[in-house]
């Protein structure tokens, strides 16, 4: 909706429908206020009104034009608080049962994305490692884990009006569901260093069946790139302790 | 200054000793609070230039990515980086804060308050002095060698803090213990708003008869005392963090980089305010001058200034609620958040009442305090997209947050400041500007300035994020007409800009060649306009005692639509 | 408040609030003080063998009260008496609750995030557990940059709570 | 030194300029050490690990601090008590008895810490002593402060001028034995 930047994710219209409530609430007191505004410039010019008046503020029917807009804007902002908060647990706070689950990990300077494979379980054998190019099947509800190996990151896809910051020494989890196929960015919000400008990525939203071939033909890579470290990480494992 | 230097020095109740100090004395080691108040009046101004400069300068670099900047070159990443960090930097703390709270507080707060100088002229002189040099370890730390600061002027560690992530050890270093000794320096400068304030008032003056520019510039120190505590303490630990390996902020060693975020806004959210209420003051000053009217409700506007600056304790969150702050305390700061703009919209509502039932004069001080509202109440407006928590989900850390804050931080630093210094001019320098010049300038400042932001206001919608110094390494931001807005945004910045000269000539021109200026050339009733143009060393020749309120325009049955606050009844 | 005139105070100044604060003869005064010395002297000696008693007699509560309890009744007793600031203008102990209460806002506001190891949709894991474990193996090595410095990529190890439905025991993942 | 400008001799909030002044700098010094003490309890309390790093802090010392900044506060109000009745040269000698108690804080403090960091605890061993040495390193400093303020009063107080000084810089170092009334059991005694 927001001009004509696509809305591809379960909750994008909720924010959405949020900044259109937003709009036209704060739009309606906005132009209200500035239309009384330069009126008041233009009828009480030195020209059309050579004396001025003495008022204090306390006359009642005077004070009547500001007490009434008050009230009227505490009403606007209680609905907006509402509206604010349901979206916010919405995306926030809420969990939906997950379909599947990705590892996104920000480092200095690009985002790297651990698939969970053929067997749906992150850390396992059949894991797909990408680095920039994320892959989610339309429809199906992905939980994402987020980490920051280094500075402060954050996973930013506009078409999801998805953002979350990434921590280094915290794995923050949320949602998203996309509801159209396609290829959009990945930005990074928060500024990172030098190479801030060039961390951007790709999320590919294919069809359930794209995606499954996708999984299929790397999950069979990935085994097999598997059982060649397997020696390697039992040592680097056990020396971790 | 030749003609301001022969103004004898005033034979008033108190004679000082010394004998007619030389130049230097005069004007570097004065401790008399007009020369201090100019002097970091023309420190902040220097420093908008530069910070100006880098505003054209990186501006260029998004308009046309990769081309040599005239009158800069090539601006590479880290360079970028630095750009934006010290444009952001240099334009709150040492612009906005020393023109408007210091410059503005240390003129008006003596003479409003009708007595001879700050209660402790000596330790204003040492805020000054402390304050050029914070300027000088900024501007020096653009030039240490891995140059300046990168990390945006919110500096979150551990970019900030660990010199293997944000490759300037020197800049970070020196651009934190320049923040440093700007706080350190306001601490002291607030310190005498707030006694002299409160103390030295003239006889008579009860606490409802003080001017809404005095009330404002003290609630706003009192905000930066009470907020700047954690973050003197944050800084302090991000300085052991850069230089002596302790691990505050490190989260693999114990330490947590939310911690500094909390700390930094519960600092900055009071600290927009520090700014905002001293041109609201400003403002309101004006605004009734002009308007011929008393102010609508004086007492309920010094309630909302106490109510927002109480309320802006509770708020800070707001910056950070995708931060990765736990998502139930974003509930409460929205709620908070949005409980804050009430004040704030009953304080511009009164102040548009004020026009109610005026003569308005639209001279060049009105004609800035007008645009200060008018551009102002975007600004506001815009804040609530930002201050409910799921819109703020899209919004964060895009343009639009960009456009919203210059929305609310230029009509303050410089809409704000020049309706003040032409609104004051005639007192300050006895001399009166040039209307016609200085609506030429006010034109071509308003117009170029909309063209800027409204652009930005659409790139964030687009989902633009912040801090990139070229959108063509990203496909869906590459496209032309977004480059197009950019550029329309750059343009307008260089016309802006050029329009600058229009006010640099008509100021220093008239500093010395303009008609002389009477004592109270706009006929307001504060106690600054009852004293000469310029006012001596000593303000008054003998001090006033006050009668009455600070607006009582247009009272019935008096000739003149004025009554200054000292004539008796 | 109407203020009065100040005459043009000589070097002294002139007290403006309560006769008892003025300053009585010279005798009764030191000798308060000194008693009130006394009596904070005592206090720490309850503040310092206090912990001692408690940890011996393993009453944790104990070590906290003696500790801080008599830490504020210090600090009460020092601002009542030494600084006098039972006899202050009411805006002066105003401005010094304000700083505390903001201080303890700071705190409550803060705590959820910083003290707490884990909240709503995110835990801690890093520097928060005690070993570090290095993250688990990756397969496609390439992009797998090195561990920079001190401090290894955030464990792939996840907290027994972990919102993950499948989480099957995994493979060569190392433990604590 | 030119007369002091009519401002400073009002007080339209019927209590001197100076002891005003004090009162707000004291405010600033209360969020300042706040916002390390919130720091230190926040992670102290996220990390009951450091309890065993806070053992080997020496409470004996600690006490014995907290004893000489009481008895120096002791000496600071009895300076201003004789400031009140005019005794310039006594307050003075009482300042420069507070002052004293300052230095032997200090003393006894780099003895402290000295140990500690022969033992290997040094800024950067850990959460628990980076905050350790940054709280008591910040109060330290303003001890310091405090004494080179009170040196300078004493001098004028010592020519009965400006005896209202006295009480002022009392104030401030009844502030910073405040401080270390709450920086003892946080430090010393929470293990």
């Amino acid at each position: 909706m927001l001009l004509s930047l696509p809305s591809a994710s379960t909750f994008s219209g909720d924010i959405d429908g949020l900044v259109v409530l937003v709009t036209l609430l704060t739009g309606g007191w906005f132009i209200a206020t500035q239309v009384m505004f330069f009126w008041l410039l233009w009828r009480f010019r030195a020209g059309a009104s050579p004396k001025s008046q003495y008022i204090t503020g306390k006359e009642p029917h005077l004070k009547r034009w500001i007490n009434i807009p008050h009230t009227l804007i505490l009403i606007c902002d209680v609905v907006i608080i509402v509206a604010a908060v349901r979206v916010w647990v919405k995306v926030k706070q809420t969990l939906p049962p997950p379909d599947d689950t990705v590892r996104v990990v920000g480092q200095q300077w690009t985002w790297t994305f651990q698939h969970s494979g053929a067997d749906g379980t992150l850390d396992t054998a059949d894991d797909v490692w990408t680095s920039d190019t994320l892959h989610v099947a339309q429809g199906k509800t992905y939980h994402f884990l987020l980490e920051s190996k280094d500075v402060l990151h954050s996973f930013f896809v506009p078409v999801f009006r998805l953002k979350q910051d990434a921590i280094p020494g915290r794995t923050i989890t949320g949602w998203f569901q996309a509801t159209k196929t396609g290829t959009y960015d990945i930005l990074c919000a928060e500024i990172c260093g030098i190479g801030h400008g060039i961390m951007g990525g790709r999320i590919i939203i294919d069809t359930p069946e794209q995606h499954a071939s996708w999984v299929q033909q790397h999950s069979t890579m990935a085994d097999a790139a598997a059982a060649s470290t397997d020696t390697t990480a039992a040592a680097s494992a056990g020396a971790s302790n | 200054m030749s003609d301001h230097a022969t103004a004898a020095p005033a034979h008033g109740a108190v004679h000082h000793g010394h004998a007619e100090p030389n130049w230097f004395l005069k004007y570097f080691w004065s401790t008399d609070h007009k020369i201090i108040a100019f002097q970091y009046m023309f420190t902040g101004m220097a420093m908008a230039l530069v910070a100006g400069f880098m505003a054209y300068v990186f501006r260029m670099q998004i308009a046309f990515p990769g081309q040599a900047v005239p009158l800069f070159g090539f601006v590479s990443p880290n360079v970028y980086n630095a750009l934006i960090t010290n444009h952001g930097s240099i334009m709150v703390f040492w612009v906005a804060m020393p023109v408007l709270l210091a410059g503005f507080g240390n003129y008006l707060i003596p003479l409003m308050c009708g007595c001879d100088d700050m209660v402790f002229p000596r330790i204003n002189r040492l805020s000054y002095q402390l304050f050029l040099l914070s300027a000088i370890v900024l501007l020096v730390s653009l030039f240490v060698p891995g140059g300046g600061f990168g990390g945006a002027w919110t500096a979150y560690p551990p970019l900030s803090a660990v010199p293997k992530y944000n490759l300037t050890p020197m800049g970070s270093t020196m651009w934190v213990l320049a923040v440093a000794l700007e706080f350190v320096a306001f601490l002291l400068g607030g310190i005498n708003f707030i006694v002299t304030a409160m103390n030295a008032r003239a006889p008579g003056m009860r606490a409802f008869d003080v001017p809404l520019a005095v009330w404002m510039i003290v609630v706003a120190s009192l905000l930066f005392m009470a907020s700047v505590g954690p973050l003197i303490a944050g800084a302090v630990m991000l300085l052991f963090d850069q230089n002596l390996g302790t691990a505050f902020y490190n989260p693999a060693r114990g330490g947590d980089p939310v911690l500094w975020q909390h700390l930094f806004w519960f600092f900055g959210h009071p600290e927009v305010y520090v700014v905002l209420l001293p041109a609201m003051g400003i403002v309101a000053e004006i605004m009734t001058v002009f308007a011929r009217k008393k102010m609508f409700a004086y007492k309920t506007v010094i309630y909302t200034v106490i109510a927002t600056g109480a309320l802006s304790f509770f708020v800070w969150a707001h910056h950070q609620f995708v931060a990765g702050i736990d998502p139930r305390m974003s509930n409460v700061f929205t709620v908070t958040t949005v409980i804050i703009s009430i004040p704030v919209a009953e304080m511009c509502f009164l102040y548009v009442a004020t026009l109610y039932g005026g003569s308005i004069r639209f001279t060049t001080p009105m004609l800035w305090a007008l645009a200060f509202m008018a551009e102002f109440l975007i600004g506001g407006v815009t804040g609530i997209y930002l201050g409910a928590s799921g819109a703020d989900i899209f919004f964060h850390d895009t343009y639009f947050v960009v456009a919203h804050f210059h929305y609310t931080f230029y009509p303050i630093a410089i809409i704000g400041t020049i309706a003040g210094v032409t609104f004051w001019f005639p007192k300050m320098f006895g001399r009166m500007m040039n209307e016609t010049w200085g609506k030429i300038h006010f034109w071509g400042t308003i117009i170029p300035f909309n063209f800027i932001f409204i652009p930005m206001f659409i790139l964030g919608m687009y989902g633009e994020h912040r801090r990139i110094y070229d959108y063509t390494n990203f496909p869906d931001l590459a496209n032309p007409q977004l480059q197009a807005l950019r550029i329309t945004s750059t343009v307008a910045l260089v016309v802006m800009l050029l329009f600058q000269f229009p006010f640099l000539f008509n100021f220093i021109y008239s500093m010395f060649k303009g008609p002389k200026a009477e004592k109270n050339p706009w006929k307001s009733n504060t106690l600054e306009w009852t004293a000469d143009s310029p006012p001596p060393h000593g303000n008054f020749p003998e001090m006033p005692t006050v009668y009455r309120g600070p607006y009582e325009y247009a009272t019935p049955g008096r000739d003149t639509d004025y009554w200054p606050q000292n004539e008796k009844a | 408040m109407t203020a009065h005139p100040q005459a043009p105070g000589h070097g002294n100044e002139t007290h403006g609030h309560g006769a008892s604060h003025g300053g009585g003869h010279g005798g009764s005064h030191e000798a308060h003080y000194v008693r009130i010395w006394a009596i904070l002297v005592v206090l720490l000696l309850v503040s310092y063998f206090g912990p001692m008693v408690a940890t011996k007699l393993g009453w944790h509560w104990l070590l906290l009260t003696t500790a801080f309890g008599v830490a504020v009744i210090k600090a009460y007793m020092v601002a009542k008496n030494f600084m006098h600031i039972n006899v202050e203008q009411p805006i002066i102990k105003f401005m010094m609750v304000t700083g505390v209460a903001l201080m303890v806002l700071l705190y409550g506001a803060i705590a959820p995030d910083i003290q707490k190891g884990d909240g709503q949709n995110w835990q801690k894991d890093a520097g928060f557990h005690h070993s570090f474990t290095t993250s688990k193996p990756h397969h496609a090595g390439a992009h797998e940059p090195a561990p920079a410095g001190e401090h290894a990529a955030p464990a792939g190890e996840h907290a027994p709570a972990e919102p993950m439905p499948a989480a099957s025991e995994s493979t060569g993942a190392s433990g604590h | 030194m030119s007369t002091k400008t009519i401002a400073t001799q009002r007080a339209a909030m019927n209590m001197p300029t100076g002891r005003l002044a004090i009162w707000w700098v004291l405010m600033s010094e209360i969020v300042i050490f706040g916002g390390i003490l919130v720091s230190y309890v926040l992670h102290r309390l996220a990390h009951p690990e450091w309890a065993e790093q806070a053992a080997y802090t020496n409470v004996h010392l600690g006490a014995t601090n907290t004893l000489v900044l009481l008895s120096s506060s002791l000496s600071a109000v009895l300076a201003h008590a004789a400031a009140e009745r005019g005794d310039g040269k006594r307050a003075a000698f009482l300042l420069r008895l507070t002052i004293l108690g300052g230095l032997i804080f200090l003393i006894i403090k780099s003895f402290e810490w000295t140990h500690e960091i022969h033992e290997g605890f040094t800024l950067q061993s850990g959460g628990f002593w980076s905050y350790y040495y940054t709280a008591a390193g910040v109060h330290a400093f303003h001890v310091i402060a405090g004494m080179c303020i009170m040196a300078w009063v004493a001098s004028t107080a010592a020519k009965n001028q400006e005896l209202h000084r006295v009480e002022n810089v009392g104030i401030y170092w009844h502030f910073v034995d405040l401080v270390w009334i709450f920086l003892f059991p946080l430090l010393y005694i929470a293990k």
